[in-house]
């Protein structure tokens, strides 16, 4: 929020590209680091438990960025992953007895799950648009509204998916294609179809414009509210994607389910490039995030260097320079 | 204090912009109790040469000499400080802030540790009368027009006491009328000893303030004379570099052509009250009016742009416009008064902006970025939009470039109903030509404009029939040979005999 | 090699009271055991919420090659599939104070016993209460562990006179606890005991209580065996009688077995169960830990 | 975030009322509620409960509407005023044996928690103006680092003051002047301040300005990073007041104090009417959006409507529907 401004175009050249590279010049830096900790860093192994883990957050990531590029803000995102969760769940657990425990179930939870993501995500955005509240504010109140929820489903405890079924679904998970994990490949192409949406439709360039101005937006013929209320749509729908993804991995939804996923997601935002205020997007930028977000605990637990007591800050110091990376040298 | 030293002068100043350079070796004096005048086309470096000069960017080359001594200043801060004022030719203002903490910004008078917001007020009121713009100063910019906030713009430099008062187009938003309070204070400023520079697209005005007159042409000076030396027909012709012809193309006769646009009883609550009127095809309508009739929320409110009632008819039939996108579907197209806060979008580049209004013509399921990249080129070719590069932040570009632009934004969707909200703001010349030949072959071709104008003379030169409108409601029609500047200023005031006194600008 | 082991301590960040105990207790078993054994290495890693507690057991296994893991479990359910895979991979597997949802994963298990940990408070309100009463109940944060003290607390109290007022979570956050209290003594003229359930949140409780000036009236039970409330009970503080322990250092118990299985070579597996004992002041003295932060 | 843009004059008088209106009415709608649900709600002792505890987050909102409106953000001040208070009572109860347990060691205690707020708060202004980083990114930066600090500190588990010097000092949290809790006094004085260096200072002004337009703030001569670096630090400081306040109250400081505040802070600020992108704030509205979430709390627990799971549910419901309040009836 702090920077831009300040007209200095001598130096503005070697700052967008720094601000290009750096996410990814951060993101090297971070792989060298752990190689240089772990010579299992690089195993097929833990490559794909880095990246597949990364990817509920990074399919919620990449919605987050076309909410932050249209200039709002989802905090409810966590919250409505467990909310969404613990329904399929129940879901699920409901239709075996009529659909069997197999994959006509789960894919109807699926479908299931897909649609509860595009309602909640329709709830947040209606509230914004024609609510006319900020977005803070329902975003903050849907995420209390949806963790409630998921508490009061479970009855304080925890919601688990049938275990029979659990080992029909475990695949979508664990299983993969070609040697990549599932969850991998998913979050590939939900970052790839987001970079294209971004750069190459009218619908991403209608996101950037409504952030970048919406009187100019709006005077440009663009449905503002519209663009704005699938935007949020568009982000539930992702939460339900990850969720989808998420289930089979622990097989359980509960009070601590995506507890802080928001945060993490705005801050891979941020980390790639994207501007807080809104009016630039970079959904390239949002996967180096994630995955950096993702690598520093890997890293934290590749070594003993520090008391776990500290791991936040480290975190915290490994945040603020990867950023820092971003702006380049300051005195260049 | 009135001595005939320079106060301020650039010296083979050069100014560049990465590779680019836009100020090659340019020399400019000021000198206390003077208007010295700087014309030049639309991204010839004016406004440049006044950032040079007031501090906001440093020179690449040559030098700024205060009272004879170089100097570098090292922001606008330190130049401010010596005296030297910029009014920006782009609002400069803080939108949430009231207009007083505006005028006052940086420099807020204090009592002790509190603000003196009883003599801030009183001064900024006073500023404000005297620029016969008697708004409540607690109100947020943001809810002032432009004109008001120009004015506001004004008062904040004239708040300054400055000893060089640096003007960048300042009358462009302005009304003849409210620029005539403007060259009052300029009088003013001049007996009080202050050097002034100023620029303007209406040379006429410039003859009309000015002691002496600069030429600038694609960042090299072209002529330097006393303003009784120079006709405004000779700055024209040194600013383009050929002989202008007349201004205004020659008038089609009245068109008695089908209506294709018939607006009944229509009303935006708060601005407009029973407007009613028709436009054919082929025929090009002036709307005329005071600042504040309500021209503009008229046109915003036919175009969905504010909530309004009413009957709009399209070629006979009764449609619903709810929305600018609906109206573009019915033929309409709005270029609004605001290019800044409306019309683009100052961190993106020309092709974004130039398709941003009719996106859905490049975009199958992606946007062909070649078909727009060619509609860019079209337009640069068509508009003679000038710029540096076309990634360029179109902030970045020149202002009267950036109103290009956005003409030929509205014109990508090939309307059939064109409305022109002050099209030439900001417009050189030679431009403004051009402009006018274009609009009147839209007319010829058989569609029909709209143009809201507060330049007295480009309605009576341009339109075959002008609407006036005063306090929101339409006070009167003209048309043919009886579109004259007596008949339109005295319906827009609403007077019979004194319209012959209201009569200025032009 | 022989006598050479990795050994992976999984557990939850010190997010309250008693996981702090925890992580304070795991590392000085951790510490001990290094300099003790040499040859042992020992991986510890604190999460914040199961999805991460997933993530580091994974980072173990694929980087820290770990030959047992000592864990415990976030929460039952999520972390039965991932420890199990651990298992199978033929790691040796302890798992501490929660149990898996599938039986015979882990080759040890130092249990804590949450029925037993709500019972024994409900039974000492029983004996201290025996013509009945008003209390309140503040519950931790909504997770199974809560669920199941609770319910037990309330089977156990059954058919006693004592009635249960009000029962909010108070989220085992003593600041929290404080705020629930504060409007409990607003709401409740008459309270003759509080079952704050956690130690952290009886602390809380106690300041309320004390602030509005109704010292007198009321007593409070906690639970873990905080050195605090220890030294409370052992003080004879009329307002903390007694406590009910839970003791965090049950994961130094998991550890130093775990531990033993490989330097010691015994045949280490099955069930210890860490008791939920009453402490009152005639016993406090064996409770009480000076050296612990918690 | 979303609303505002379209023009309508006419019934936009009617909107600033209610805007300006707005918190109160939520507010008054609340009283109305809590004293129909408990006739204990306006007891003098509930309402002194209430006031009370709202005043660290409340000072601390006061700090955060400054943030806010320069148009930062600051994601630390909880973790912040745990660090604080952590090493607050490190201190006090280090300075025991040279000055003893009396008001002496509470007073240097109480300077130096002020201090080291202002150092924090210097912190993440120094990284966001020199640095040229995000706000969001470097206090989310400083938050992990604060909170693992005072875990580090805490070994894991809780820092007790002395207690002797506890008893001494408690008077500060429980005690009053005229009947008035000195949390309150505080917050009042705290708040009436604000709203006095907001509306009636050039420093006040300023802070608008640059959340307005930054470049116009830098064209008026603002020295816009100063101002906003005394921004981060008054911010800092008045996580220490609150920290100084706090302090005596349990007299602990643990990995759990000053959780979310952050997020409570902000919620405050902008249900009080302060624009979250910047350029306007309202010291007094902040005020009320402190009590009205103090106040949701406490009437949730004074009744028994719903089951207790559900608390987060009704208080994202009645967040929402205060900012409703505020906008006004949409029909009208
Ligand atoms: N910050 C900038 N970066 C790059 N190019 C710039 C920048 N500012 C101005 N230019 C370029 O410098 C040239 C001169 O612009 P300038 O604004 O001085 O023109 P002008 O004479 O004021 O024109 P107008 O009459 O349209 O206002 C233009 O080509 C413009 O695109
Ligand atoms: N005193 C005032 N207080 C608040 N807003 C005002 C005031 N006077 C005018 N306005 C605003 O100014 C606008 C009307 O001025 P505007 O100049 O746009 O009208 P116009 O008829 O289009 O004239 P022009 O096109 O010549 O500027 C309206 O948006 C109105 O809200
Ligand atoms: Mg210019
Ligand atoms: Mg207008």
């Amino acid at each position: 929020m702090a920077v831009e401004a300040r007209e200095q175009p001598a130096r503005r050249r070697l700052r967008v590209d720094f601000h290009v590279l750096g996410p990814l010049v951060a993101l090297v830096a971070l792989v060298i680091l752990g190689m240089s900790l772990n010579d299992q860093f690089l195993s097929a192994g833990n490559v794909t438990n880095v990246l597949a883990r990364s990817a509920f957050i990074g399919i919620i990531a990449v919605g987050a960025t076309f909410v932050i590029t249209i200039g709002g803000l989802d905090l409810s995102v966590g919250s409505m992953s467990a909310f969404l969760a613990g329904v399929t769940i129940i879901i699920l657990n409901a239709l075996i007895p009529q659909l069997g425990g197999g994959w006509a179930t789960i894919l109807v939870g699926m479908l299931a799950c897909l649609a509860m993501g595009l309602g909640a995500g329709f709830l947040n955005g209606i509230l914004i648009t024609k609510g006319r509240i900020e977005a803070f504010i329902v975003t903050l109140g849907t995420l209390g509204i949806f963790r409630s929820l998921v508490v009061w489903l479970a009855n304080g405890g925890t919601l688990s998916l049938d275990f029979n079924l659990r080992e029909v679904y475990r695949p979508v998970y664990y299983g993969g294609v070609a040697g990549i994990a599932w969850p991998i490949v998913v979050f590939a192409l939900v970052a790839v179809a987001g970079e294209i949406v971004m750069r190459k439709t009218a619908y991403g360039r209608h996101c950037a414009a409504i952030g970048s101005n919406e009187q100019v937006a709006r005077y440009s013929a663009i449905h503002v509210d519209r663009v704005r209320l699938a935007t949020y749509m568009l982000q539930g729908m992702l939460v339900g994607v990850a969720t989808i993804m998420y289930v089979p991995r622990l097989g359980s939804a509960s009070s601590t389910t995506g507890l802080l996923w928001e945060l993490e997601a705005i801050a891979a935002v941020i980390i790639g490039g994207t501007v807080l205020k809104g009016g630039f997007g970079r959904v390239w930028g949002t996967v180096v995030g994630v995955v950096i977000l993702s690598l520093i605990d890997n890293i934290l637990n590749l070594t003993d260097l520090v008391s776990p007591y500290l791991n936040g800050a480290i975190q915290g110091v490994i945040i603020i320079l990867a950023v820092v990376l971003q702006r380049g040298r300051k005195g260049a | 204090m009135s001595g005939p030293g320079p106060i301020l002068e650039a010296r083979g100043v050069r100014k560049s912009f990465g590779p680019v350079e836009v100020l090659h070796g340019a020399d400019f004096t000021l000198t206390p109790g003077r208007v010295h005048a700087l014309v030049g086309e639309n991204g010839a470096g004016k406004s440049t040469l006044m950032k040079c000069l007031a501090g906001y960017q440093p020179v690449s080359g040559g030098e700024i000499r205060f009272f004879g001594e170089p100097v570098h200043f090292a922001d606008s801060e330190a130049a401010e400080s010596a005296g030297i004022v910029l009014i920006h030719q782009e609002f400069n203002l803080a939108e949430q802030l009231s207009a007083e903490a505006n005028i006052f910004l940086g420099r807020e008078m204090r009592r002790g540790f509190f603000l003196d917001r009883k003599a801030m007020r009183e001064r900024a009121r006073n500023l404000l009368e005297e620029l016969a713009t008697p708004i409540d100063t607690r109100l947020e910019v943001s809810r002032l027009s432009v004109s008001q906030k120009q004015m506001v713009e004004i008062a904040k430099a004239l708040a300054r006491n400055a000893r060089v008062l640096i003007m960048d187009e300042p009358t462009a938003v302005l009304t003849g009328r409210e620029a005539e309070v403007l060259f009052a204070q300029i009088e003013r400023l001049k007996a009080a000893g202050v050097a002034i520079l100023y620029t303007s697209h209406k040379l006429d005005e410039i003859a009309r303030v000015a002691d002496e007159v600069t030429v600038l042409r694609d960042g090299s000076l072209v002529a330097h004379a006393g303003v009784d030396e120079m006709s405004p027909d000779r700055m024209a012709e040194l600013m383009v570099g050929r002989e202008l012809s007349d201004l205004f193309p020659a008038k089609a006769g009245e068109t008695a052509a089908d209506v294709v646009l018939s607006v009944e009883d229509f009303e935006v609550p708060g601005h407009v009250e029973s407007a009613s009127f028709k436009l054919r095809r082929g025929e090009i309508l002036g709307f005329a009016g005071l600042v504040g009739a309500g021209r503009t929320e008229l046109m915003e409110g036919i175009m969905g742009l504010r909530s309004a009632r009413g009957t709009i008819r399209r070629s006979g039939k009764v449609v619903r416009i709810a929305s600018p996108k609906e109206a573009v579907r019915h033929g309409l197209a709005y270029l609004t008064e605001d290019r800044k806060g409306r019309g683009l979008l100052l961190k993106y580049g020309l092709r974004e902006n130039l398709t941003l209004l009719g996106l859905d013509r490049f975009s199958g399921i992606f946007v062909d970025e070649k078909a727009e990249e060619a509609a860019l080129d079209a337009a640069i070719r068509r508009f003679d939009i000038r710029a540096a590069s076309k990634t360029m932040p179109v902030g970045n570009l020149s202002g009267g470039n950036q109103q290009k632009l956005l003409l030929a934004k509205t014109m990508l969707v090939e309307p059939e109903i064109v409305i022109l909200d002050e099209p030439t703001r900001g417009i050189d010349i030679g431009t403004k030509q051009q402009i006018y030949a274009f609009v009147h072959q839209l007319a010829r071709e058989g569609q029909a404009v709209i143009v809201i104008s507060s330049e007295m003379s480009e309605v009576i030169g341009l339109c075959h029939r002008v609407i006036v409108m005063r306090s929101g409601r339409i006070a009167g029609e003209v048309s043919g040979e009886a579109v004259t500047e007596e008949a339109i200023v005295r319906r827009a005031m609403g007077l019979d005999g004194e319209a012959r006194e209201a009569a200025h600008g032009s | 090699q022989e006598g050479k082991a990795t050994i992976g301590v999984s557990i939850p960040s010190a997010t309250h009271g008693w996981t702090g105990g925890v992580n304070f207790h795991a590392q000085q078993a951790i510490d001990e055991l290094k300099a003790a054994y040499p040859d042992l290495t020992f991986v510890l890693a604190t999460a914040g919420d199961p999805g991460k507690q997933v993530s580091d057991i994974e980072d173990m296994m694929a980087t820290r090659n770990i030959d047992a893991l000592v864990v415990l479990p976030f929460e039952s359910d999520p972390l039965t599939g991932p420890v199990k895979r651990v298992a199978d991979a033929g790691k040796f597997v302890t798992v501490v104070d929660r149990g898996l949802s599938q039986p015979g994963i882990q080759d040890l298990y130092v249990a804590g016993d949450n029925t037993a940990f709500g019972r024994v408070a409900g039974d000492y309100f029983k004996e201290k209460m025996p013509d009945g009463g008003k209390i309140v109940v503040l519950r931790g944060i909504p997770t199974t562990i809560d669920n199941e003290r609770v319910e037990a607390f309330q089977k156990a109290i059954e058919g006693s006179n004592i009635e249960i007022e009000g029962m909010e979570h108070g989220d085992w956050n003593r600041d929290k606890a404080f705020e629930v209290m504060q409007d409990f003594l607003s709401k409740y003229a008459e309270i003759d005991a509080v079952w704050a359930s956690d130690d952290d949140m009886a602390l809380g409780v106690i300041e309320a209580i004390k602030q509005a000036g109704r010292e007198g009236d009321m007593w409070v039970l906690g639970g873990a065996g905080m050195k605090q409330m220890i030294e409370k009970v052992q003080a004879g503080d009329k307002m903390v009688p007694a406590d009910v322990t839970y003791p965090p250092s049950m994961i130094a118990t998991a550890i130093r077995l775990t531990a033993d299985r490989f330097v010691s070579k015994a045949p280490m597996a099955g069930r210890f169960v860490i008791d939920s004992v009453l402490v009152t002041p005639e016993n406090a003295k064996e409770h009480y830990f000076p050296d612990s932060p918690f």
